[in-house]
This record gives structure tokens, C-alpha cells and sequence, in this order.
């Protein structure tokens, strides 16, 4: 499996190579590996086992339990023949759809990326990697509804799917990474054993919610289905692909795969059921007042996912075992119906309904795999759309509470969907023929080749459902329920409710059919009345965002430096003074002055000076008073026994006025000396004084602190006799420290030869 | 510039006197206060000056290489002198001393740092004092 | 073998001083400075190797024992950073040949570059807290002429702001090691471990630790301290500010880990949580501001201070797993971030603007510069599977782990704003159609030579990205063991002063 | 002495950050020259004040006469006073570079690197046009 994994991946890097080279044989040559992958696993499924188990592990991460583990069970079987076989079909079908296009290779390459990261998705077993993969299929699917990259739409709609199903991911990354914590292990089918001591875990509501989140948004269910019809910016083959048969199945698939550990509380059936119903219910009202032929297909696919949700939830054998038939017999027809509708696009040159009739004698192969497909959606005997229909209504029947109408409920939707296939097939393909954009012509076989082949496997599995039930339905049962589970699948069971139902849907739908073009108006009111428009609330979400963004920017990198300054000044003085108060490290007492008259004469002298530099009202003064203030530390620095650190301090002191004198004969007094606001003065001196205060308060504090000083003590001691100099600060800074000094002559030489440099590399100086 | 008289007078003859000083502060810093901070502050400032009262183009004469090279020669002599302790106690910047202790790579490093320390300034000085030219 | 740690230090600045002797001849400096820094780079795979194989090395500078003298001390985290940057500092100086305009050269920029990585890898290496306020100091003396070397009056402005704010910084951390050593006596910071807990007034210790930590939070960029950052990171040359954007508020992380695993670790109930604090409040501000800005490098640079605030919560949840986060994710945005200010310079160069609303049209133009900038984007976002993805997956998981809930939303909320973010520069200079007023679009390269220097490291680095992403063992590997030894400090200790603690 | 240093470091602290505040960039530059002066005067008063010796040791001694003073901060200080000078001296070069570049010595005026943002009107440079050195 990874090997297969691997080389889909791989295939994805060839892919423009071959798209360049042979770009009309593109199609055909990157479809034969799906296809043969296919055959194998279609060779699996029929070899009579009744749970094949293929399990392979490689370590990523082991010191993060990440295992690169792929499991291949009946679900994860399933699921892979409905990626690669469908994907076969649709890689020979864009070869057709994207004749002549440059672009082709990328955009086979980008087809296989996604097939190979979504069937990682569903063989991974490991919660990681399975995220991994997750995460994938949403960037490349961003890549493919962002193909057509200069259409601004396409481009709204990617990043709009990015992030919706992005967002949904993180969630559900969370969620993943707590169930694992929560296990103890990040391998899924250890974890699907946990069973009842995970759904007792306090922590299991958390984890649930953050796995629906990420299920929901990437199956498009309720409220986040926005993104799925506007997806249908993306070329058909995409469509086809990743927006019926595979992508947004992913939630779906995941909800399916978690159902053993998650699956049967209170809290899961209402979510899913609720949920699922309500997405159902949705899509097939939306469905039928659409025109264009790919949001029909877009919004019935979100009815559809939805059903899948609520079966999903309802949990007994008979649910899940139609949640599998219908998932399959959904795949099959509307990745046909996609590719049908695509074919007549590029065949005709338009999508919308009104301008499009009678296309069945023009296009009669693309005419009968529409239709077939149409049948089975339709969900009309003896497809396997029926079986699916029929499976659905018992399973929904026979759960607990409020079976009855949740059939109700499937019944309408049921019903739209049937509305919804015949306006697919029938309005374009009877009635008159309508003048187009093209001149239709039966489409090439990559085109039609694809949508005959899955409309023929709809008839053929619902004729032999046998043969269906137990290579592909049991085997998907089984690993969903977690035990070996014997499903057969009937096109006649009797006269029971279920086919009842089946009876009222087909009446139902048929009515408003024929009624369409008059009821239209009324489900486009009831659309607009219901239609909870997430669509236009995602565009106000990201202004919102900006703005927000834009104020915060205001507020905080305003490109004030004084503002700066403040903030980040009076975010040192608070933080560290209400520490120093809340941590309690004031001293309790301040001592008194313990000083001579020469200190006071010396502090009185620094005030003074620091007291002028603040007033003056040239920069002349302001400096000659900072010298004064220097000059009164170096005398401090004499008196206490540190005479280099004076002379140090004294040359300083010079040089900086000589070279401040420099500076300052070259600036003109434009800007008031003086320069601060009113209001802002008082803000100024508050962070000042409190500055002030908090460097006292640590003196304070430290002053009354014990004080050891060993380190200068060694220092003298190994001074002469070790360090051949008889004044200890400078074998200190030669020797003991030399490092320090090093680092310090580099500072010295860059600020010298920096402001040679600043001052050459003018603007206009040469 | 600085046209005053008795300063360019003053800081002529002070010129020498201070850099024969700030050798002085510098070989004797080891044991007393002073060393190559010390004496390359002093030994700049008096370029400074001389600079001041006399101009750039003065000092430019005066100094027989660009300031730029006394500060690579200053980080080059300080950084060698630390390599050589590798030769010595096996360590960077360890010590090396003559018998006796009264040379060592202490003093070629302090040496170094009092370079730096005067071709820096004058880097800075000599810059701004272009600028009027 | 001692050599090995003091090589790291001495090859840049040896470098730096060679430079600077062959003032007049930029040709020379080119090539000295692209082969010091690949020296540099031998010499820091080599000082890892030995950490790996030898565990945590510590060399007594001039002989000196400790705490008397200055040690330099190499653990895996301190190697591990010594590395990164310098496969930055190669990177970006292979780019710099093709980027950095002749007047720059001409300048000083060779020697200022390798002063800079001087003052990195002692920030790294040093096991003495005044000693690295020093290397802070040469770090930031030559960013702050690289940062103004040019003719462009934006770097000026942005310049004065970052000198400005930085300065107060430097001040700050003085101030900080003078209290600690008023406290202690002592200024070796595995002296300090062992003394600091015997310091009788705890609260004036927790204190200095927050000085300490808004010290080096300006350095690191964190909230509200990051003010800096975005208004200077876009102005200098592309190749100055990657390198900035690579190392510089790193350094200032490394030294909050630093400082906070192994000296303030008293009080870690009130000063950690602070630091959590600290870190949603960056992550969320950082990436908020990249959302209102439409510059390449500006949207960058909040990006950066917003990816900062993840490697403080990894520092802030302190736990093995959360610390080997924060060392994975370091590292991993050292690399990225690099590259994409070295992509956006190459986008800039070809669109001959740097505002995203006025490119256009790169994708269907410039595919093969489309794939070098979604590598870095998407890992930065955390997309699965680059280096960014684990990085955000062990912080997360150890958020998890550590019960801290709401840090754990704000982590993943933020990385999809940052993916918001990225796919903002994607739909606008890449996908959008290039606007009819835009003018043509220019090569980036004119020779051959240029093309190499350009290109060459930044498919260099995207390959890495992609590397950590496919095998990102031995980094997790690396980190955990890291974390290990931030966590139970003994060995640290041990190593430094020659015995145990 | 140590006590009366605290509170002549505290206010030389608040008036190094008054100055700072402003919007004057020299004014800027002065408080930053009074920070790292208090930043100096705070180290040698973390390592303790005796009005005594300093630490040298006489000719032909081997231990400094005690008590002298400690010359581990002494150390320190000078190092942090070389670097400050050098990093002031670079700044205000920068400062006067900024006022060529950007005509002003007005940090609200310096808005070229983060120009004004939606609804936010800034103040127009008090030079128009290229600035001219003083003396050229």
C-alpha cells in the first residue's frame, strides 16, 4: 500500500513530463495506473474474503508515535476502489476536457497529487498520518478550483475552500491528537478497540465536536455547505472527482471510520441526524432552483452527503449497510452526471438549462450515460440508486426515536433529488432542440468513456447486487461495525413500508417534475427565505477581519515612534513593578541616607544637572548639562575606588560632546527643541516617574541583600600571580574577561566604520 | 572647523604630548590604572582636536594610514593574540608570557584594543568633518 | 576539540577583520565572505556532531575556571543554533553576491555581515550572562548599520525606530545582569542555577526575571514589546533582512529559554504563565497585523513576531515535549522565514514592486518562483507534510497534553489566519492576472552567475524544509533531546563548572 | 551612599525615560546617553560601595590591601561605557542622516517606512524636497 501510495504520488511529478510530451495520449497513459491498482483491489474484494486486512507500518516519528501505518480493511477498500477506479476515468476524461490546453500536464499532475493524498487518506492508520493526508487533499483541491486562476470567482472560491475545510481540518487535528492522548496510542485501529472506555472519558464531547467540526466542513454539511457549489468553479473533471466521488466524502469516511469509538452516544446520533437531515433537506431545495447544470449536481451532492450524515448517525446494522449502498451508488452516478454535464458543456459551449435541448439524437452515447446515471439517482428499480433508496428508508424505519419522520423528511429529499436528476437529464437531452454557443457534436470517447462505464456499473451492481453486497457492501459493514457482518442486498422484498416510501418519493418527484417550471418560483422563494446565507457571510467574515486587522494596526504600529516607545516603556515598568509589589520583593522599610556631605554635594550636583538637561531649550545646554551629570558619576566612580572606570568615563564624556558638537552644528532647529503635547506630557512623566520609581525600588531591594564577593576577591588573588598585572580591573578585561573585550572592540570598530559608511552612502553623494 | 588661533597653537603642541601620553597610560595599565581604553580614548581625543582646530585634511596628513586600517590592524593583533593561547595553555585567549612576566599576549591584546579604540573615533571624527568638504 | 567551540566565534570574525582589510576590493570580499561563511558552516556541523556524540561540551575561555572566567558551552540546543545559522549565514551570503548592489559592498557590507554572525554564535555559545549581553551588542551594531546601509530613506525612518527601541533593549538587559549580580555575586549562568535559589528575597528575583524576560522579549519581538520589528524588517536590502529575519529575534528567543530553563526556574508558576500569556497575545496581534498590510516583507515580518509567540508557548508550557517544540519550531522558522524573505526579494525583483495589490500574473510568468514560495508558505502555515507542520504539531500536542485548552484553540486559530495570509500573497501576486498599468515584467537574474547565487539558495533551503518534512526524526530527535537537557539542568551544570551541581 | 545612589538612580532612570518619550530625536538620543550613564551607576551600586582602595595591587605585592574595592562591576562598567559610546556615537550619526534623508529631527514626521494607513493622516516633512547639509 505505501509502495501504491507512493507511486500515485510519484506519478504526480511525471505527469507534466508526459503532459508535455504526448499531450493527446496524456489522458490514457496516467490512467493506467489507477486502473491496474483497481483491478487489484477489485481482484481483493472478489477473492471470497470476507474481511481482507492488509496492514503495512513504516516510523516517521516514532518519538511522536507517528507510524506511516496503512490498513487496508473493507471500508478503506471500498473507498480505495471508488478513488482510483473513478479516478482512472476522470485522468482519461481531462485529457479529453483539457485538449489543447498547455496546462494539462499541471493539471494532471495536480489530479494525481490529490488522488494519491486522498487514498492515503483512507488507508492511513495512524491519526497523523491520516491528518496528513487530510490536509493534503485541501491543498491540492485548492490548486484544482484554482485553476482557472484569472477568473477572480475561481480564486474567491479556492481560498474560500482552503479555508473552510482548512479551518475544519485544525479542528479536527485537535481532536485527533486528544482522542490519541486521551488513548494512548495514534494508531486508529488500536484506538477503534477503545470502544466504551473512550466514550466515557469526560474529555469524549471535546473530541467528538472537534472531529465533526473538521467532518462537516469538508463534507459541506449544514452550515458550511456554502463552499461545495461555488467549488463548481473548478474545471468538470473536478468536479466529477473531488466534489462527488471522493473528496467530500472524506467527512463522510471519517465519521464512518470513527463510528466504533465515537459512534452510538446520545450526542452523536442527535448531531449527525440533526445535522445530516437538515443538510439533506437543504441541498434538495436549493437543488431544484438551480439552472446551471453543475450547481444542480453541486447542491443534490450536499443532499446527498447529508443522508450519508444522518445514516452515519442513526448507527444500527440496517443504517450503516444502506449508508454503504448509497454511498457507493452515489459515487457511481454522480461522478457520471458530472462528467455528462461536462461533456455537454464542452460540447455546447453552455450549462444553463434554458438554452439547451434535445441534445439526445446529437450526443445519444452521452444521452444514455446521463441517463442511466439519471435513473440511478433517480433512484428507480433496478438501479442501485433503488437499493440504495430502499436501504434507507428500512434503516431509517427501524432506528429508535422519530424514525417515522426522519423517513418523512428522506422521503422529500428523495424526491427533489428525483426532481433534481430528471431536469439533469431530460431537459437537456428531449424536447426541442436549442440553438447553443457550439455546434454540438458527439463527444470524443475519453469524454463519454468515463460516464457510460459508471452509469453501466449503477445498472449492472443493482442488477447483480449480489456480487456488489458481498465484494464491496459486507466487507464495508463489517469494518464499520467493527465485527463480521453478512449483508444481503435485495431489489424485492416484499410489499413492506419501505417500498411504500419508495412508491410516494417517485410520485412525488415526478409531480414536481412535470410541475417544475411553475413551482420554481415558489422554491426559489422558500430557497431564499431558508437559505441561511453562509455564502455572503464569509464575505463579511474576511472584511471584518480586515477591519478588525486594520484597527489593531491603528492602535498598536500606528508608526509612531513615541508611541512605541511609550508602550514598550511602560510595559517594562508595569510588568516588572507589579511583580516586584504582587511577588513581594519590596523592602519593608526604606534606610536612611547613609552619606557624607561630599555625597550629598555630588547627588544635589547630578539633580541639578539632570534637572537642566530636562528643561533646556537648546540642544547645546541639554548636552553641556548631560556632561555636567557625567562628570558628577566619574567623580562618584573616583571616590569609591574605581579610578579606570572614571578616566573611562571622563574621555567618554569628552568625545561624546566633541562628537555630538559635530552633529549638532549641522542641524538646524526646525522642530521646537521642546516638543511634546499637552496631555501627552503628563502620560510622559507618569511612565517616567513610575520608570524611576521601579529602579529605586530594585536598588532598594538589592542594597539590602547579603553580598558575596568571591569573584572579585579571586580575581585579586590570581591577579599577579597568574595574570602578571599588579591592577586587577585590567587583567580582568585582557585576561580573566578577554572575551568580553574581544566582543567589545568588534562594537567599537562597526559603530566606526558604520557611521563612515552611513555618512558616504548619502543619497545623491557620490 | 574651528578657527581660533591659540587653539590650533594648543592642540598642535598638545597633540604630542597626549599620544605620548596615551602610550604611556597604555603599557602601564596592566599594573596601574590606564591600558588600551584609557590610552586609546586619550590618543583619539587629542586627534580629535587636532582635528577640530585644524581639519580633516590635517589629521589625514598627519596619520600616515586611514583610520579604517588601524582598526582591522587593532581587531586582527587582539584576535591573533587570543589564537596564539591555543598555542600556549591549549585555550582561546589564554595567556602566553615571557619568563618573568613582563611581555605577554595580554599587552600585544591590549595593544589591539587600543587601535580599535583610536581608529574608530577618528573613523567617526574624520567622517563628519568631510562632510564640510 | 575545544577548538570546536571557539571556531564558531573565530571563523566569522576572523572573516569579518579579513574583510575589512581588503576595504577597497568588493570582488575579494565576495568571495572571502561566501567562503568564510562556508568554514563557519563546516565548523558548526562539526561542533554539532561532537555534542551528539559527546553530549554537552564546555571549553573555559583563557584557561580560566569556572565561574572565575568566561565559558562557552555547547549543549544540543546551543549547537543546534550554532548550525541553523550558520547554514543561514551561507545561504544568504551566496545570495547576497547576486543581491547586494556593488555601493553596499563597496560599504562595508561583507564585514558588518560576519560581525553579525560573530555576535550569533557567541549569543549561542556563551555560558556567561555578561558575556552575552556583549555578544548582544556586537549583533546589534552591526544590524543596526546593516540595516541603514543604503540609499533608500525608508531604511533610515525604519532604522531610527529599530535602533531606537533596540537600544532601550540593550539598556534593559544591562540593567537586569547587574541587579542578578548584585543578587548572586556571580555571572556564570550555570553558577547562577545553582546560586539563585539560595537568594533571600524572591520576589525582588522574580522581578528580575521579568526584567530579564522583557529584556530579550524586545530582542524576540514578542507582545507588546515587537513595535521594532515591522517597522524596520521591510526597508534594508532583501539579503539583510532575511538574515535579520532568519536569526536576530531568535537569538532573543534562545536567550529566553535559555534564562528560563536554566536560571529562573523558581517562581515557574507565576513567570511561565506569564510567558503564556505573552505568547497567545503575540501569536494573535503578529498574524492579525499581517492581515491589514498588502507589503511581501511587511506581511513577513508580523508573521514572523506572530510565530515567535509559538515558540514562547512551547517555552511557557515547559514540558519535555512542549521545549522540543520550541526547539523544532526555531529551527524550522529560521529556515523558512529565510527563504521567504528571500523568495519575496526574487518576486520583488521581477515585479519591480514589493506590493502584492500591483504584481500579478507570476504563476502563469514565473511557475518554477510559484513552487519556491508556496514550499515556505505552506510550511509556515503548518500545512502537512513540510517542517512547519510538526513544529505546530508538537506544540499542540503538548498543549493538549498540559490541559492548557485555550492556547491550544489560539495556536490553531492563528495558524489559519496564517494560512489566510500566505494565500493572500498567492491569489495576489501569483494567481490574480497582472493589472493592465503594471509594468512589464523584468528577469531577476542578468547572468548566469547571478542566477545561481540567487536561485541557489533558496531551492537550498526549500529542499530542507521539505527534507524535515518527509524525515523530521532526527530533528524531533535532536529537540527532545534538547529539551531533556534544558529540563534537568545537572548535566548542563555538571559540564560547565566540573561538577556536580 | 548605597541608599542615596537608589533614589539619584531613580531619577536619573525617569528622566532618562522623559526624555526618551519625546518627539524630538535628539532629545531621544540624550535620554538614551542618561539611561546607560544610570545603567552604569546601578552596576557599580550592585556590587556594593566601599569608599576605599581600588583594586590595585602595590609593587612587589601579590594581594591588593584590603579592603579594596570590588572589580568585577568595575570591569563590567567599563566594558558597557566602550559600547555605549560606540553605539551612541553610531546613533547619532544616524540621526543626522535621518535629518538629510527626511528633512526633519521629528519622529512623527519620519514616516517613510510605515506610511500612514487607512483613515490616518500623518504630518508632511518640515523640508520639502531633498534636505541640505548645514554647511555645504
Amino acid at each position: 500500500m505505501f509502495a501504491l501510495v507512493a507511486s500515485v504520488f510519484a506519478q504526480s511529478f511525471l505527469a507534466p513530463i508526459i503532459g508535455r510530451r504526448m499531450p493527446l495520449r496524456a489522458g490514457w497513459i496516467l490512467a493506467l495506473l489507477p486502473a491496474s491498482a483497481t483491478a487489484w483491489l477489485v481482484t481483493l474484494a472478489t477473492g471470497g474474503l470476507d474481511q481482507p486486512v492488509l496492514r503495512e507500518s513504516l516510523p516517521w516519528i516514532p518519538a511522536l508515535d507517528v507510524f506511516l501505518s496503512f490498513r487496508l480493511d473493507g471500508l478503506a477498500l471500498l473507498f480505495s476502489v471508488l478513488i482510483l477506479g473513478i479516478g482512472a476515468l476522470v485522468v482519461v476524461y481531462s485529457g479529453g476536457y483539457l485538449k489543447g490546453d498547455p496546462r494539462l500536464g499541471r493539471f494532471l499532475a495536480f489530479m494525481s497529487a490529490f488522488m494519491g493524498s486522498m487514498l492515503g487518506l483512507v488507508l492511513a492508520d495512524n491519526v497523523v498520518t491520516l491528518f496528513v493526508f487530510w490536509e493534503l487533499t485541501s491543498v491540492t483541491s485548492f490548486l484544482l478550483i484554482g485553476f482557472d486562476h484569472e477568473d477572480a470567482r475561481s480564486r474567491r472560491s479556492a481560498l474560500q475552500a482552503l479555508l473552510v475545510t482548512g479551518g475544519g481540518g485544525l479542528a479536527l487535528l485537535a481532536g485527533l491528537l486528544l482522542m490519541a492522548s486521551i488513548g494512548g496510542t495514534h494508531e486508529l485501529s488500536e484506538l477503534l478497540l477503545l470502544g466504551d472506555r473512550f466514550r466515557e472519558h469526560p474529555a469524549y464531547t471535546a473530541v467528538l465536536a472537534l472531529v465533526l467540526l473538521g467532518a462537516f466542513t469538508k463534507s459541506a454539511q449544514f452550515p458550511f455547505h456554502f463552499w461545495l457549489p461555488n467549488a463548481m468553479d473548478a474545471p468538470t473533471p473536478v468536479s466529477a472527482y473531488l466534489h462527488s466521488a471522493t473528496m467530500v466524502k472524506a467527512g463522510v469516511y471519517l465519521v464512518a471510520r470513527l463510528h466504533p469509538i465515537l459512534g452510538g452516544t446520545e450526542a452523536w446520533i442527535w448531531t449527525l441526524v440533526g445535522f445530516g437531515g437538515a443538510t439533506a433537506l437543504l441541498g434538495g431545495i436549493l437543488a431544484v432552483r438551480q439552472t446551471d447544470l453543475k450547481r444542480i449536481l453541486a447542491y443534490t451532492t450536499v443532499a446527498a452527503l447529508g443522508q450519508l450524515v444522518l445514516l452515519a448517525g442513526l448507527g444500527t446494522a440496517q443504517a450503516l449497510q444502506a449508508f454503504v449502498v448509497t454511498l457507493f451508488a452515489h459515487s457511481l452516478y454522480k461522478g457520471a452526471l458530472f462528467m455528462g454535464a461536462g461533456a455537454v458543456d464542452h460540447e455546447t459551449g453552455t450549462r444553463e438549462l434554458s438554452s439547451l435541448g434535445g441534445l439526445r439524437s446529437l450526443m445519444p452515447i452521452t444521452a444514455v450515460a446521463v441517463g442511466l446515471a439519471a435513473l440511478s439517482n433517480a433512484g428507480l428499480p433496478p438501479f442501485l440508486g433503488f437499493i440504495g433508496k430502499e436501504e434507507l428508508y428500512t434503516g431509517a424505519l427501524g432506528s429508535q426515536a422519530y424514525g417515522q419522520g426522519i423517513a418523512g423528511v428522506m422521503v422529500a429529499v428523495n424526491a427533489l433529488l428525483l426532481t433534481a436528476a430528471g431536469l439533469v437529464f431530460v431537459k437537456p437531452f428531449f424536447g426541442a432542440q436549442v440553438a447553443t454557443p457550439r455546434a454540438p457534436h458527439e463527444a470524443p470517447v475519453s469524454l463519454w468513456l468515463g460516464p457510460a462505464l459508471l452509469g453501466a456499473l449503477g445498472l449492472a451492481f443493482g442488477v447483480f447486487h449480489g456480487l456488489a453486497g458481498d465484494w464491496f457492501v459486507s466487507p464495508a459493514v463489517s469494518s464499520i461495525v467493527g465485527r463480521p457482518q453478512a449483508v444481503t442486498l435485495h431489489l424485492w422484498k416484499g410489499l413492506d413500508p419501505a417500498l411504500l416510501l419508495s412508491a410516494v418519493t417517485v410520485a412525488l418527484g415526478v409531480a414536481v417534475f412535470s410541475a417544475w417550471s411553475r413551482v420554481k418560483a415558489g422554491f426559489d422563494r422558500l430557497g431564499t427565505w431558508l437559505r441561511f446565507d453562509s455564502d455572503r457571510g464569509w464575505d463579511r467574515g474576511l472584511v471584518g477581519l480586515v477591519q478588525v486587522a486594520e484597527w489593531q494596526t491603528r492602535a498598536i504600529q500606528g508608526g509612531y515612534l513615541r508611541t512605541y516607545l511609550r508602550t514598550t516603556l511602560a510595559f517594562v515598568t508595569l510588568a516588572v513593578g507589579l511583580t516586584l509589589v504582587f511577588r513581594g520583593g519590596l523592602v519593608a522599610a526604606i534606610p536612611l541616607p547613609d552619606a557624607t556631605l561630599a555625597h550629598w554635594i555630588l547627588a544635589g550636583l547630578i539633580v541639578a544637572a539632570v534637572a537642566t538637561t530636562l528643561l533646556a531649550h537648546t540642544a547645546t545646554t541639554a548636552i553641556l548639562a548631560l556632561g555636567v551629570v557625567g562628570l558628577a558619576i566619574a567623580l562618584i566612580f573616583l571616590l569609591f575606588g574605581a579610578p579606570d572606570v572614571a578616566i573611562t568615563q571622563l574621555m567618554v564624556e569628552t568625545l561624546i560632546v566633541i562628537i555630538v558638537a559635530l552633529v549638532l552644528f549641522r542641524l538646524p532647529r526646525l522642530t521646537p527643541f521642546r516638543a511634546s503635547l499637552g496631555r501627552e506630557r503628563v502620560f510622559n512623566a507618569v511612565v517616567a516617574l513610575g520608570f524611576g520609581a521601579l529602579i529605586t525600588a530594585i536598588t532598594l531591594a538589592l542594597i539590602a541583600l547579603p553580598f558575596d564577593p568571591f569573584l572579585g576577591d579571586e580575581f585579586a588573588r590570581l591577579s599577579v600571580p597568574k595574570g602578571h598585572g599588579r591592577n586587577v580591573v585590567n587583567v580582568i578585561l585582557v585576561d580573566f574577561r578577554a572575551l568580553d573585550t574581544l566582543g567589545e572592540i568588534l562594537v567599537v570598530s562597526i559603530a566606526g566604520l558604520g557611521a563612515f559608511s552611513l555618512l558616504r552612502m548619502r543619497r545623491g553623494a557620490r | 572647523m574651528i578657527k581660533s588661533l591659540i587653539l590650533r597653537a594648543a592642540t598642535t603642541v598638545l597633540l604630542g604630548l597626549m599620544v605620548l601620553f596615551s602610550v604611556f597610560i597604555l603599557f602601564r595599565g596592566h599594573n596601574e590604572p590606564g591600558g588600551g581604553f584609557i590610552g586609546g580614548l586619550i590618543a583619539s581625543t587629542a586627534f580629535a582636536l587636532h582635528s577640530l582646530s585644524h581639519g580633516p585634511r590635517a589629521m589625514r596628513r598627519l596619520m600616515w594610514v586611514v583610520p579604517r586600517t588601524t582598526v582591522a590592524a587593532g581587531l586582527g593583533l587582539a584576535l591573533v593574540s587570543g589564537l596564539l593561547g591555543f598555542a600556549g595553555g591549549g585555550a582561546f585567549l589564554a595567556s602566553l608570557w615571557s619568563p618573568g612576566g613582563s611581555v605577554g599576549s595580554p599587552l600585544f591584546f591590549d595593544i589591539g584594543v587600543y587601535l580599535v579604540v583610536i581608529g574608530s573615533v577618528l573613523t567617526i571624527v574624520q567622517a563628519l568633518q568631510e562632510e564640510d568638504e | 576539540m575545544t577548538a570546536l567551540l571557539v571556531l564558531p566565534i573565530v571563523v566569522p570574525m576572523a572573516t569579518a577583520v579579513l574583510t575589512l582589510a581588503v576595504w577597497r576590493h568588493p570582488g575579494v570580499q565576495r568571495w572571502l565572505g561566501v567562503a568564510g561563511s562556508a568554514v563557519h558552516l563546516a565548523t558548526a556541523v562539526g561542533l554539532l556532531a561532537q555534542v551528539v556524540t559527546g553530549g554537552i561540551l564546555a571549553v573555559q575561555i583563557g584557561n580560566w575556571p569556572a565561574p572565575f572566567g568566561i565559558t562557552l558551552v555547547a549543549d544540543h540546543l546551543g549547537a543546534a543554533m550554532v548550525l541553523i545559522a550558520a547554514i543561514i549565514g551561507l545561504a544568504v551570503a551566496v545570495y547576497s553576491v547576486g543581491d547586494v548592489d556593488c555601493d553596499r559592498q563597496r560599504h562595508g557590507f561583507y564585514p558588518l555581515y560576519h560581525v553579525l554572525l560573530t555576535g550569533v554564535s557567541g549569543s549561542f555559545l556563551t555560558g556567561d550572562l555578561f558575556n552575552l549581553y556583549v555578544w548582544f551588542e556586537v549583533m546589534l551594531s552591526s544590524s543596526f548599520v546593516l540595516l541603514a546601509l543604503g540609499r533608500d530613506r525608508a531604511q533610515i525612518d525604519g532604522a531610527i525606530k529599530y535602533a531606537a527601541i533596540n537600544l532601550v533593549s540593550t539598556v534593559t538587559f544591562l540593567i537586569a545582569v547587574g541587579i542578578l549580580y548584585g543578587m548572586t555575586g556571580t555571572l556564570n549562568m550555570a553558577d547562577l542555577a545553582v546560586r539563585v535559589p539560595q537568594v533571600a528575597n524572591a520576589g525582588l528575583l522574580t522581578a528580575v526575571a521579568v526584567l530579564f524576560l522583557v529584556a530579550f522579549g524586545i530582542k524576540a519581538a514578542i507582545f507588546p514589546l515587537f513595535f521594532w520589528l515591522p517597522a524596520s524588517y521591510h526597508t534594508p536590502a532583501v539579503s539583510v533582512s532575511a538574515l535579520f529575519a532568519g536569526l536576530l529575534t531568535k537569538v532573543g528567543v534562545y536567550a529566553l529559554i535559555r534564562t528560563f530553563t536554566l536560571i529562573f526556574t523558581h517562581d515557574v508558576g507565576y513567570t511561565h504563565t506569564l510567558l503564556l500569556y505573552v505568547a497567545a497575545a503575540t501569536m494573535v496581534t503578529g498574524v492579525l497585523g499581517a492581515a491589514a498590510h498588502y507589503e511581501v516583507r511587511r506581511i513577513l515580518s508580523f508573521h514572523i513576531v506572530s510565530q515567535i509567540g509559538y515558540m514562547v508557548m512551547g517555552l511557557a508550557l515547559f514540558t519535555p515535549l512542549a521545549l522540543a517544540g520550541s526547539v523544532f519550531y526555531v529551527i524550522h522558522h529560521i529556515l523558512v522565514k529565510t527563504n521567504l524573505f528571500l523568495v519575496a526579494g526574487l518576486v520583488a525583483r521581477r515585479a519591480g514592486t514589493a506590493e502584492i495589490r500591483d504584481i500579478g500574473g507570476l504563476y502563469r510568468a514565473a511557475p518554477f518562483l510559484a513552487v519556491l514560495f508556496m514550499v515556505p508558505a505552506m510550511s509556515l502555515a503548518g500545512v502537512p507534510p513540510l517542517s512547519g507542520f510538526w513544529a505546530k504539531l508538537i506544540l499542540i500536542r503538548a498543549g493538549l497534553e498540559a490541559g492548557v485548552w485555550w492556547i491550544v484553540a489560539v495556536a490553531l486559530a492563528v495558524g489559519l489566519l496564517t494560512l489566510f495570509s500566505m494565500s493572500k500573497i498567492w491569489l495576489e501576486a501569483f494567481w490574480k492576472p497582472r493589472p493592465e498599468a503594471a509594468p512589464p515584467l523584468v528577469p531577476t537574474a542578468s547572468t548566469p552567475g547571478m542566477v545561481v547565487a540567487l536561485y541557489g539558495p533558496v531551492v537550498a533551503l526549500a529542499m530542507l524544509t521539505v527534507a524535515i518534512g518527509l524525515w523530521g526524526a532526527p530533528l524531533m530527535e535532536l529537540g527532545a533531546r534538547a529539551a531533556g537537557e534544558l529540563l534537568s539542568r545537572d548535566a548542563y551544570i555538571a559540564a560547565v563548572l566540573g561538577r556536580a551541581p | 551612599m548605597e541608599v542615596l545612589l537608589a533614589f539619584v538612580t531613580g531619577l536619573m532612570g525617569a528622566a532618562s525615560v522623559y526624555l526618551l518619550l519625546s518627539r524630538h530625536v535628539v532629545r531621544m538620543l540624550l535620554g538614551l546617553i542618561l539611561l546607560s550613564n544610570t545603567a552604569n551607576l546601578l552596576i557599580f551600586v550592585a556590587g556594593r560601595l566601599t569608599e576605599t582602595r581600588p583594586p590595585l595591587v602595590p609593587p612587589g605585592g601579590v594581594l591588593p590591601e584590603v579592603p579594596f574595592a570590588n572589580p568585577v562591576p568595575q570591569a563590567l562598567i567599563l566594558t558597557a561605557i566602550v559600547i555605549s559610546f560606540g553605539l551612541l556615537a553610531f546613533a547619532l550619526v544616524l540621526v543626522y542622516r535621518g535629518y538629510l534623508e527626511l528633512g526633519t529631527v521629528d519622529s512623527d514626521r519620519m514616516r517613510v517606512a510605515e506610511p500612514p494607513l487607512p483613515g490616518q493622516r500623518i504630518l508632511p516633512p518640515e523640508v520639502q524636497g531633498e534636505a541640505r547639509s548645514g554647511c555645504r
